[in-house]
This record gives structure tokens, sequence and C-alpha cells, in this order.
């Protein structure tokens, strides 16, 4: 297939912020022309080939190699094809897209998919703080799509989310599902303190035990049969749910009382 | 979405018969707040002054405040969110249990008695400092009491204030809002202002190291900020305006010495309730001000070779 | 020197009605003729004076305390880009001073009166027009809620509270005065609101909202302030309020006044779900009584931030809307509420809160006595002017825009039945003669010789908004500041004062009291000359 | 010797900001500050108009204000992402300079107010 592949070959020694690494503006461009494209070194302008290596042109197929832990911005508002990384990435990997999906090899910086509406972001490694958020002043985070994170994540997991699914496979710091609104997270691995902190409505599973805010109040144990749909969809995504009733069960929680709202969390209770 | 409700502090002054300090410890950090305008004042509301008002303390420990207040609570520490979420079940009469409340330190009838008095308070005010700012949460304990304030005026009038220290930070706070739309945490690469605390506010840039030239004024972050931080300062260039020789400029390239606002440079300041007064310096001072000081850089900079090239006037939409 | 040579000129100060002259401009005012000097060909152009905004919110507390609670919002606007001469800018709802001034500019205007400064505050408010770069400025202060004039009302003392009126005009280095809710916002401090024009004022015995209105508006006759009270009544918003809106105009029978933002008072109605359009009711009063104007308050739907020192109707606001909510309370005069809000066509009470807007622009005859404004940014922000002046010029327009709005509101408007076309003479009198008359700013709105050379040079457009949306020139005393979109200058403006006299005296009588109430040093409150960049001093004038 | 007396002054140490102070001074420092707290005392008599340090430094050598602020630009001028931080400790008419200064430059801006 058709593709085009950027090798990082210079450091950036500052920011470098390169939201024309997308694939809605590459697929119309010539080799030189995405070779020519302005990023943004800190404060000055700089084309995109005097960091990268451009390799092709022309396609919505974009393959990146090294370490851009100072690259931001890259997929954003993309609303379609692949973004493959092969090391780590900075901040905003995919905010505000609206379809297709990225994949990084590494870690990812701050606001992975910030308030995105579709597609799915897949990190391998680690995730920063505010996957899936709300920018500051912002009523609500990401509206659509799916958000995977192999190991941890950082504080503000779906700060203010209305819809779309955040997985975390490893734990996730504080504040996850802070002021959410909708949508789904799946804790793999737990998370530190103030889970679901002022939630309004949408669901948190976590198969770790959390310690909980004082404001949400228990109500029952729960094998809902939603959760088998839950599950076999996670599974697609490569995310192992447990839903039967010999393996254990979720002890419901809702709240936050402190809104009052009317969210949900779901601790994995395995049997004994 | 709660909000900000805030006032004047001669508002609090005329009218606060309820006043709470959370995290703060005025008696020794603000020491003319209890005297110029929560406690001690008299006003034609209020006519007897002090014992028309009543003082509470939320801290984790009790400090010289306590002993002007009416009531202390003392909060476990890192449960200052915790604590101001219940208070917003309690006060929409959300069913809340003893136990429920354990974690917090405290017990449900001194919260109850609580949220009574905030409810029979005719205006109300919470002043937060840094045990709540600064502890874990940050700015979401902030943003939870604004959040509280803001609730409590379905029942009665209720502001809330952050007692800001460090002299003016509050007049940069003000001068950056209207000049970029935004208080603090910005960046102007892209030729407009852009705000993103965590993305550019200066610890984290400067942990990252994504910045390589910094131009300290009016603080010493080399004093107060953590290592990582202070190792990238001594890294890149960077310039120190001070009246002193401080911590930051003995790491730094360049050291301007300048008037100390106030004593001997004139100008305004802003007060935490951002209301602007004049300063009148006593002393001439050897030094110029940092007015001058920066003035003369910037024009300087102006001097030099346009970097930026041709970028359209206006951009309708921002990254 | 600037000729602009062959445009049609609109000039309602001088009763020039669509006639091609040429204009002649030196050292930044109109002369009769010179030879040499610039020409610009304005053959087959408008023109126009330059506007101007009568009251608008654009420097000082609370448009700040709005920015601060809006950054979803400078996010999603335009960015001014700053270059080797000009300071980067947001647009948006409440835009930075630096754009406030680009985008002013931009479509024409050229003067602005800010609306609403506390008297505490006033230091802020002038630091922040100083920053609001082309057009120049003036401001209101803050006076009846203002609880040492009060008092002396109270007690009877009419001529030194006239004193006390005048000593804050000049100490606050304001231009005129401004009431809001008299008697209202002292009461919303203990969370209650004043609602009955003759009931007294939480905490006194005899002073009612109305007794302050009378007093004020006599007090600025009598000071001869060039710009009348500038009133902003009791009941903004409420469904019924035109009865409090016509009791208000009564008492200000036999004074000079203007009254703000006259859309939110000129509804009827039990309730929200009852509310409708008074306008027709309110115009007819209003144009049998020469003594008063009126901005329009016009609302235009979609997004915008809601800001007033009304804390009642914000407090209101945030409730129906559940949305962020600031306030801000200023000691011994005034509260601001803030709340973003969206005016939406679907919902019945903004779209009669639209029509109201233009029904009383359209059904009040004399365009000396309305004018053009949106309470900027409660009703809409002034960057969205040229679609009012579209919906004010084309009938049909209005017609179509009409269509997408609920059909159980046709009986509670009048728009439907209006006809009325604006024609652009009458557009240059809402927009620039009429408001620098009420502002009595008799420089400005006037392209006569010795007037201020402000004036903006329109294509010839059937498609009004972009015609008034994207000016040829816009003309700053002589200077090209906007061309074709390009802001070429950004000169600083002029601050407009006014010193009305005071027994000197005042200063002792107030120091004690103001120490008493207020929390700052008495001689730190006045706002020095020198703080104010490029003053410019009114007279005060003599009334009848 | 008859000291200055200022009326009115403003102490910027704390953000109450007080506005009464009234401070007693000679030419070199100031004696005595009447309604000032503990810290506002403190930080009024501990300034003084003496000379006590270089005008500048340019790594860690004495240097001229002119040589200091020729520097500075340079430093400012040739970073790719420069960053203006702090003021706490100084006047409105500094920061707004400091303000406009950061805009000129395409860094980045902050206060106190960010840690």
């Amino acid at each position: 297939m058709n593709k085009i592949k950027l090798t990082l070959k210079k450091n950036p020694t500052v920011v470098l912020e390169t939201e024309v690494i997308s694939p809605d503006y590459f697929l119309e461009r010539t080799h030189e022309e995405i070779c020519a494209s302005v990023v943004y070194h800190g404060k000055r302008e700089k084309r995109l080939d005097e960091f990268f290596d451009v390799d092709g042109e022309r396609s919505d197929c974009i393959e990146i190699h090294g370490d851009l832990q100072r690259v931001r911005h890259v997929g954003r508002a993309m609303t379609r094809g692949e973004v493959t990384i092969h090391g780590d990435v900075g901040m905003h990997l995919g905010a505000l897209m609206n379809g297709g999906v990225i994949e990084v090899h590494g870690n990812a910086g701050d606001w992975v998919g910030g308030e995105m509406k579709r597609g799915k972001i897949h990190i391998h490694g680690d995730a920063g703080q505010q996957v899936g958020a709300a920018y500051r002043g912002s009523i609500i985070g990401m509206t659509g799509g799916t958000i995977l994170v192999d190991g941890n994540a950082g504080i503000e997991v779906g700060m203010r989310m209305r819809r779309g699914m955040i997985v975390i496979g490893g734990a996730a710091r504080d504040f996850a599902g802070l002021q959410m609104k909708g949508g789904t997270i799946v804790l793999c691995g737990g998370a530190e303190i103030r889970t679901g902190a002022w939630m309004q409505r949408g669901t948190i599973i976590s198969l770790k035990n959390l310690a909980l805010m004082p404001t949400f109040a228990e109500s029952g144990v729960y094998n809902p049969t939603f959760l088998n749909v839950y599950s076999r969809h996670l599974k697609t995504l490569g995310v192992q749910l447990p839903f039967a009733e010999v393996d254990g069960r979720y002890r419901r929680y809702s709240g936050d009382q402190g809104v009052p709202g009317k969210g949900e969390i779901l601790i994995w209770e395995p049997a004994v | 979405m709660g909000g900000k409700v805030t006032c004047t502090l001669g508002e609090v002054k005329n009218r606060a018969d309820f006043i709470v300090y959370w995290g703060g410890n005025p008696a020794e950090c603000h020491p003319r707040h209890f005297t110029k305008y929560t406690l001690m004042q008299k006003s034609p509301f209020l006519p007897r002054g002090r014992k028309d008002r009543t003082m509470v303390l939320v801290d984790i420990r009790e400090t010289k405040s306590a002993k002007a207040s009416n009531i202390f609570l003392q909060v476990r520490p890192g449960k200052d969110f915790e604590l101001i979420t219940l208070l917003r079940a309690m006060i929409k009469d959300q069913p809340i249990s003893e136990a429920q409340v354990a974690e917090t330190g405290l017990t449900i009838e001194q919260l109850q008695d609580f949220v009574s008095r905030m409810k029979a308070a005719k205006y109300g005010v919470f002043f937060f400092g840094m045990g709540l700012s600064m502890t874990r949460g940050k700015h979401m304990n902030s943003a939870a009491l604004l959040t509280l304030a803001a609730e409590m005026n379905a029942f009665t009038k209720f502001v809330a204030m952050p007692m800001r220290g460090h002299g003016n930070v509050t007049g940069a706070d003000v001068i950056m809002r209207w000049q970029t739309g935004y208080p603090f945490g910005i960046s102007f690469n892209r030729g407009y202002p852009r705000y993103n605390p965590g993305e550019f506010s200066t610890v984290d840039v400067l942990v990252r190291g994504d910045t390589d030239c910094a131009f300290i004024i009016g603080a010493d972050p080399g004093a107060t900020m953590p290592q990582p931080a202070i190792d990238h300062l001594a890294k890149v260039p960077t310039i120190v305006l001070d009246p002193h020789v401080t911590h930051t400029s003995k790491l730094a390239r360049v050291h301007i010495t300048t008037a100390p606002a106030g004593i001997s440079a004139p100008g305004t300041a802003y007060r935490m309730d951002e209301i602007p007064l004049p300063l009148r310096p006593a002393l001439k001072s050897p030094y110029p001000s940092d007015e001058e000081v920066v003035r003369r850089i910037k024009e300087a900079l102006l001097e030099k070779p346009d970097w930026m090239g041709e970028r359209p006037q206006m951009l309708q939409n921002q990254i | 020197m600037l000729r602009i040579t062959g445009g049609t000129i609109y000039d309602p100060a001088n009763g020039i009605n669509g006639e091609v002259r040429d204009l002649y401009v030196e050292d930044g005012k109109f002369v009769s003729s010179f030879t040499g000097g610039r020409t610009i060909d304005a053959t087959g152009l408008v023109i126009f004076p330059g506007g101007v905004d009568v009251h608008t919110h654009v420097a000082g507390g609370s448009i700040n305390f709005a920015r601060a609670m809006t950054p979803e919002d400078h996010r999603r606007t335009q960015a001014f880009i700053r270059s080797q001469t000009r300071r980067s800018g947001l647009g948006g709802m409440a835009p930075t001073t630096f754009a406030t001034g680009y985008l002013y500019a931009g479509m024409g205007f050229t003067t602005v009166n800010e609306a609403a400064v506390p008297v505490l505050s006033a230091r802020h408010t002038h630091e922040e027009m100083a920053d609001i770069p082309i057009v120049d400025k003036s401001c209101l202060v803050l006076m009846a809620n203002n609880e040492i004039m009060l008092d002396l009302l109270e007690a009877g003392e009419y001529e030194r509270a006239k004193h006390i009126v005048a000593w804050h005009v000049w100490a606050a280095k304001a231009y005129g005065v401004k009431a809001v809710n008299p008697g209202g916002v002292a009461a919303w401090k203990w969370g209650k609101d004043a609602n009955q024009l003759s009931e007294p004022v939480e905490g006194y015995k005899n002073t009612t909202p109305g007794s302050i209105v009378t007093s004020l508006a006599k007090i600025i006759d009598e000071l001869g302030l060039p710009h009348p009270i500038h009133l902003h009544c009791n009941n903004l918003g409420a469904p019924g309020n035109i009865t409090t809106t016509l009791e208000t105009m009564k008492h200000l029978e036999g004074h000079r006044a203007h009254m703000a933002h006259l859309q939110y008072h000129a509804y009827g109605g039990d309730d929200w779900d009852t509310m409708k359009s008074e306008s027709a009711q309110l115009a007819e009063y209003f144009n049998a009584h020469p003594n008063m104007t009126t901005d329009a308050g016009a609302v235009l739907f979609g997004d915008t931030v809601t800001i007033t020192a009304d804390g009642p109707w914000q407090h209101l606001l945030y409730k129906l809307t559940g949305r962020k909510w600031g306030n801000l309370d200023v000691e011994n005069e005034t509260g601001c509420g803030i709340v973003p809000y969206s005016y939406r066509p679907s919902n019945l009470v903004n779209a009669v809160q639209w029509a109201t807007g233009l029904e009383l622009l359209l059904l009040i005859d004399d365009p000396w006595r309305v004018f053009l404004s949106t309470d900027h940014p409660n009703g809409a922000c002034f960057w969205r002017y040229p679609e009012i002046v579209q919906l004010l010029m084309c009938a049909d327009f209005r017609k179509e825009c009409m269509a997408g709005l609920p059909p159980e509101i046709m009986n509670r408007i009048t728009l439907p039945e209006i006809n009325r076309e604006y024609t652009l003479y009458e557009i240059a009198t809402i927009m620039s003669a009429g408001p620098a008359r009420a502002l009595g700013l008799q420089q400005k709105g006037n392209l006569g010789i010795g007037k201020d050379a402000d004036m903006v040079i329109y294509h010839s457009d059937k498609d009004i908004a972009r015609m008034f949306g994207h000016p040829r020139y816009v003309i700053k005393r002589g200077e090209i500041v906007i061309e074709e979109g390009d802001i070429r200058e950004t000169p600083d403006g002029s601050e407009y004062l006014v010193k009305p006299s005071f027994d000197p005296g005042t200063d002792e009588f107030l120091r004690p009291l103001f120490e008493d109430r207020y929390c700052m040093s008495f001689e730190n409150y006045p706002v020095e000359m020198e703080r104010i960049e490029r003053p410019d001093l009114q007279q005060c004038i003599t009334t009848e | 010797m008859d000291l200055k007396v200022i009326d009115h002054a403003t102490c910027t140490f704390c953000g109450c900001v007080c506005d009464d102070i009234q401070l007693h001074a000679d030419d070199e420092r100031i004696h005595q500050a009447k309604k000032a707290c503990v810290l506002g005392k403190a930080w009024f008599l501990n300034h003084t108009a003496e000379r006590k340090y270089p005008d500048a430094l340019i790594d860690g050598k004495e240097a001229t204000v002119d040589e200091a602020i020729a520097a500075a630009a340079e430093h400012l001028y040739q970073a790719d992402m420069p960053l203006v931080y702090g003021m706490s400790n100084t006047t409105c008419e500094a920061q707004r300079e400091c303000v406009e200064m950061a805009d000129h430059l395409g860094g980045l801006l902050d206060s106190h107010t960010s840690l």
C-alpha cells in the first residue's frame, strides 16, 4: 500500500508543532509539498524536511520513526487514514480527531485524543495526563471514538467526556472520569484517588479495587448483561473484560452525590 | 459547571457575617486581613463588628489563625476535595452518613453544623490559601471551593476569593487577561496567545526542557522550584531582573539590579480582589526600575531584524 | 493632507443625504479645501461618518472577568497575529483589548462608550482603555446604588448628593453617569432584588428606585453633563417588565435621559411561558416623549457571554441555563454577573427577544433617538452589528429569518407586520450621528468643517452585511487605519472626560464616609489625570 | 534630622496590598512604617537606597546596565522558545512591558499563579 514514511533526522531542541502531519493534509500533496510543509520549532517557521526524512507522497497512511517526545499535535483533527508511530510521541496526539486510526508503538504525552469525536487511538506504552479530556474551560471532552492505552495513564483520564470509550490497560492516576457526562472508561489496572469525582453520568469499570470518593454510594452487586456486550466489543480491541458469574461479580456504586450525579462505577470482585 | 463568585474586600468588610478561611494562615501570612477586612471592622450592617461575625478555619493543623476563629475544623491532610464535595452534597440535602464523612477527620455533626451556619449566614465568604490550592488536586481543590460558593447562592449570598501571596501577582493575572485573554500559562509562539496550563506553565516547561532562554522578573525560581527545573535554568541563558542578587541570579548569564517596587519604584499594584492601587515610593534608588529595563530590552529587540517574516494578519482557525 | 473625491456622502448631522461631494482632511480635521495632498478616489463608494457606539462593555473589571471565564471561546475565535507594529489579540465573545480596537475599526467604528465603570475599578478601566487602539473612548461611572449618595437622598440632602455625584465623575475620570437597576443592586447584595419602583429600597425608608431615578436625572441635568443619565432600568429581562419601564420613563419627565438597551425592558406576559414583546406600546410612549434617547440592545442568535451589573438577572440566567456563572460584587455600588449564553431561534424567549430589539428600532420613528447596539456582549458581540443593519434595511431578509422561528411566536411579536426598511441615511443616523449627539460629542459623527475626520468608506453592495462588515477604507482623524480589511495603522485614541463643578469641601465631607465604607485610602482612589492616555476634556453644558 | 513623611503608601509584600501605610524616610532608608504589619515593616525597612549590589552581572562579572540590556536582548532574540516568567514582585507598568515583550518575542509567558 502507498504510504508516507517520515523518519526523524534532527532532534528538535524545543517543542516542534506539526499539526501538518495528518492524513488529511498529506493525502493530496506531492513529495515536495509535504517536505515544504510548515512546522513550528518553538516560534520559528521551518520546513518539515528540516527535521524529517520524507519518503512517499499523496497518501493518508503515515508511518513515523524516531523519538518524537517533543513533537506535538500529530494527527490533529484528522478525519481518515492511519498514522503509525514507532517511538514516543509528544502532546495532543489525535486531539480533535474525527476519524481514522492512530497507533503508537511507544509512549504518548498529555492530551491524547483531547476532545476527539471519532476514530481510534491505540498507545502501546504509557499515556500522559488528560487522555480524551476537555481542554481548559470547555464543557465537553471526548464525544466519541475509542482510546486504548496498554500502559499507565496520568491524571484526569476522560475529563468531561460525553461519549466514547477509553481503556487504560495499566493504572490511571487521580481524577479518572472527572466530571464525566457519559461514555465508558475501563481501568484494567485500577486508579489512584478521586476516580469519578463530580461525574454526572457515564460508566467507569475497574478491574482492580478502587479507593472511592465518599460521595459514591454502594448500590448493589451487578452482573448486567450489557457487560457481555461490552466484553465482546472489547475483545475485538484485544481487551479481556470478565463477565461470567462463575468468575466473580461487579460491585456497583453511584454518584457523585456532590453534583448530584447519576454516574456509575463498577468494581470487579473476583470469585474466591 | 460552577463558576466564580467573588467580591471586593470592602464588601466583606461591610457585609460578611460568616467568614471561612480554608487552607490558609492569615494570622501569620496576611496579618492585617482580620483587622482591615474580615473580623474586626464594624459597619452599618454589622454594628458590633467581631461579635456580629463568625469565623471558621478549615486547615490540617491548628495554626495561630485558629485562635482567632470561632470554629476550627481540622481536616485530614489531602481530604479537602472530598470534604468540599461532601458539603456540596449536603447543602443539596443528599443523604450523607457518618461513615462517608469519616475519612475527612470530621464528624457528621460538625459538617451538619457547618452547613446550617453557611445557610443561615446573610453574607458568607470563603478565603482559600495555598494549603488548599497547592496540595494534591491543586486547581481542582480551588475549583471545588469556588463551585461550593456558587452553589450556596441558591440559599444565601456567598462568595469565594483566593488569598494571593506575593505582592502583585494579581496584577500580572489581570493584565495578561486583558491583553491576551488568558491569566497565565501562555504561549505566543504561533504569533497569537494560546493557553494551556500543564503545557505552557513554567515548572512543566523547565522540567521538560521546552525553553532555550529564560527571562525572570520579580521572582526567584532558583529558590523555590523543583531541582530539575532549576537545573534547566542553569543550562540555558537565563536573565534576571531583581532588586537583589538572588539564587536565580547566581545561575543566570545576565543579572540586572532594579529598584524595588513601592519602595523606590513607582507604579501600580493590584490587591487580591483585583482593585488597583497606586504605589508611593519613599526612596530614590540608584538602580533603574523594572519598567525601564524591560522597556529598554524590548526596544533593543525592536531594533533587530524582524525574525517573523510575513504572516497573515488574522487566522480564523487557531491551532 | 488627504482628499476624498467623488464619494456619495451620508452625513445626517449636516442633512446631507447621498450627495456626491469631496472631503478635505488636514491635521485630523475636515477643512473646506486645499491643493495637493494624497487623493482617494471614492467614486461610486459610500461615505459615512465613523461609527459611534453609545453603549458597550469593552474594558474594566467585568469584561476582564468574562475573559477569564471563557478560555474555550478564545480558542475557537479569530486570532490576530502580531506584526512589528501591532500587538496580537483574540476576538470572540469578550475580545482582548487590542482585538477590540481592531474589530471596531474593522467595521468602521471610531468612538466607543464603555457603559459601566464601578467606582473602585475606574483606575483599572482606564488602564484597559489605554490598550484599546484606534478608537476614541469614554466611560460612565456607576452611581445609582452608591450607598453614600443613597444615604444623602434618604436624608433629603439633595445638594450634597449632587456634589458627591460630580466628585465621583471627576475622581473616576468618567464622561458621564450610568444608573443600573437603581436600588436593586444594593438589595441583591443580600440576595434580593428591587422590583417595585415605588417601594423603598432594602435598608431605606423613603428612597425608592423611582426617587433615585428622578433625583439622579435632575442632578445630571443640573451639573450639565454632556450625556444625560444613562439608565439601565429595573427588572431587566423579566416578563412583564414593560410596566416598570413605562413607570420609570414617567419618573424621567422633564429631564434628559438615555435609556440603555431598551429591548431587555420591553416585555409583556406574566412568566416565561407567556412572555411577549410590548415594543409597540413602549415605542408609542417613547415617540411622544422627546426628552429621551435609547439604544436597542438588540439580540442576535448565537453564542455570547452575558455580563451586566445586574446581579439578580444573572443569577436567574445561571439557574435557567445551568452553565458557568461568575459574579463580582463591588463594595457600595455594584455587582456584576457573568454567564455564557446561547440565544437560539428555537427558544421562544430568545426569539421574542430577537424580534423585540428589531421592533424597537423599526417602531421608534426618529432615528436621532434610537441607536444601534447589542449591549455588547449581552445581546450579541459588537462585531455582528452589520447583521443588524441588514435586518433593518431588508424586510425580505427579516421575513426569511422569521420563517425559522417557532410558529407560536406570531401572536407574541409585531415584527411580521412591520414593513419599514431603513435607508442608508437613517443607518448613518442610528450608527453615528445620533449616538454622537446623544453623547454630546459634537466633533464626532459629523463630516462638517472643523470636525474630527473620522469616516468610513464602503463599497456599494447589495449584500448589506458584507458592505458594512468590510469597508473599503476606515479613516480615523485623517489617518487611514483600515484598507480593504487590512489594518494599516493603530494610532492611540483619545479619552473624553468632563469635570463638573463641585464644592471644594466635598473631599473633607467624603473622606470619613469613604474610609468607613470602602477599603482603600481616600487619597488613593481618584484617578490622576496623568494616568489617562490622551485625555480630552469636554465642557459641561447648560440645560434648561 | 527631619524625616520625609509619605502618607497612604502602599505595601506590596503580600496580596493584601495595604495602602494606608505612613512611611518615615531619609535619603538612605525607611525608618518607620506606621500601620504596617510585622511582614510589611520588615519589607519596608530592609530595602534601602544603598548601592548594595553591582548594577549588573554578565556571566558573573560586573557590567553596566547598557551592556546587560544588550546581552539580554541578544539572548532572547537568538532563542527559539524564550520564556518570560515571574512578575509577582513588580509593578503593573513593568508587567505590561513584559507581556508586550513576550508577545513580540513569540515566547512563553507565565506568572507565579501557575505554580
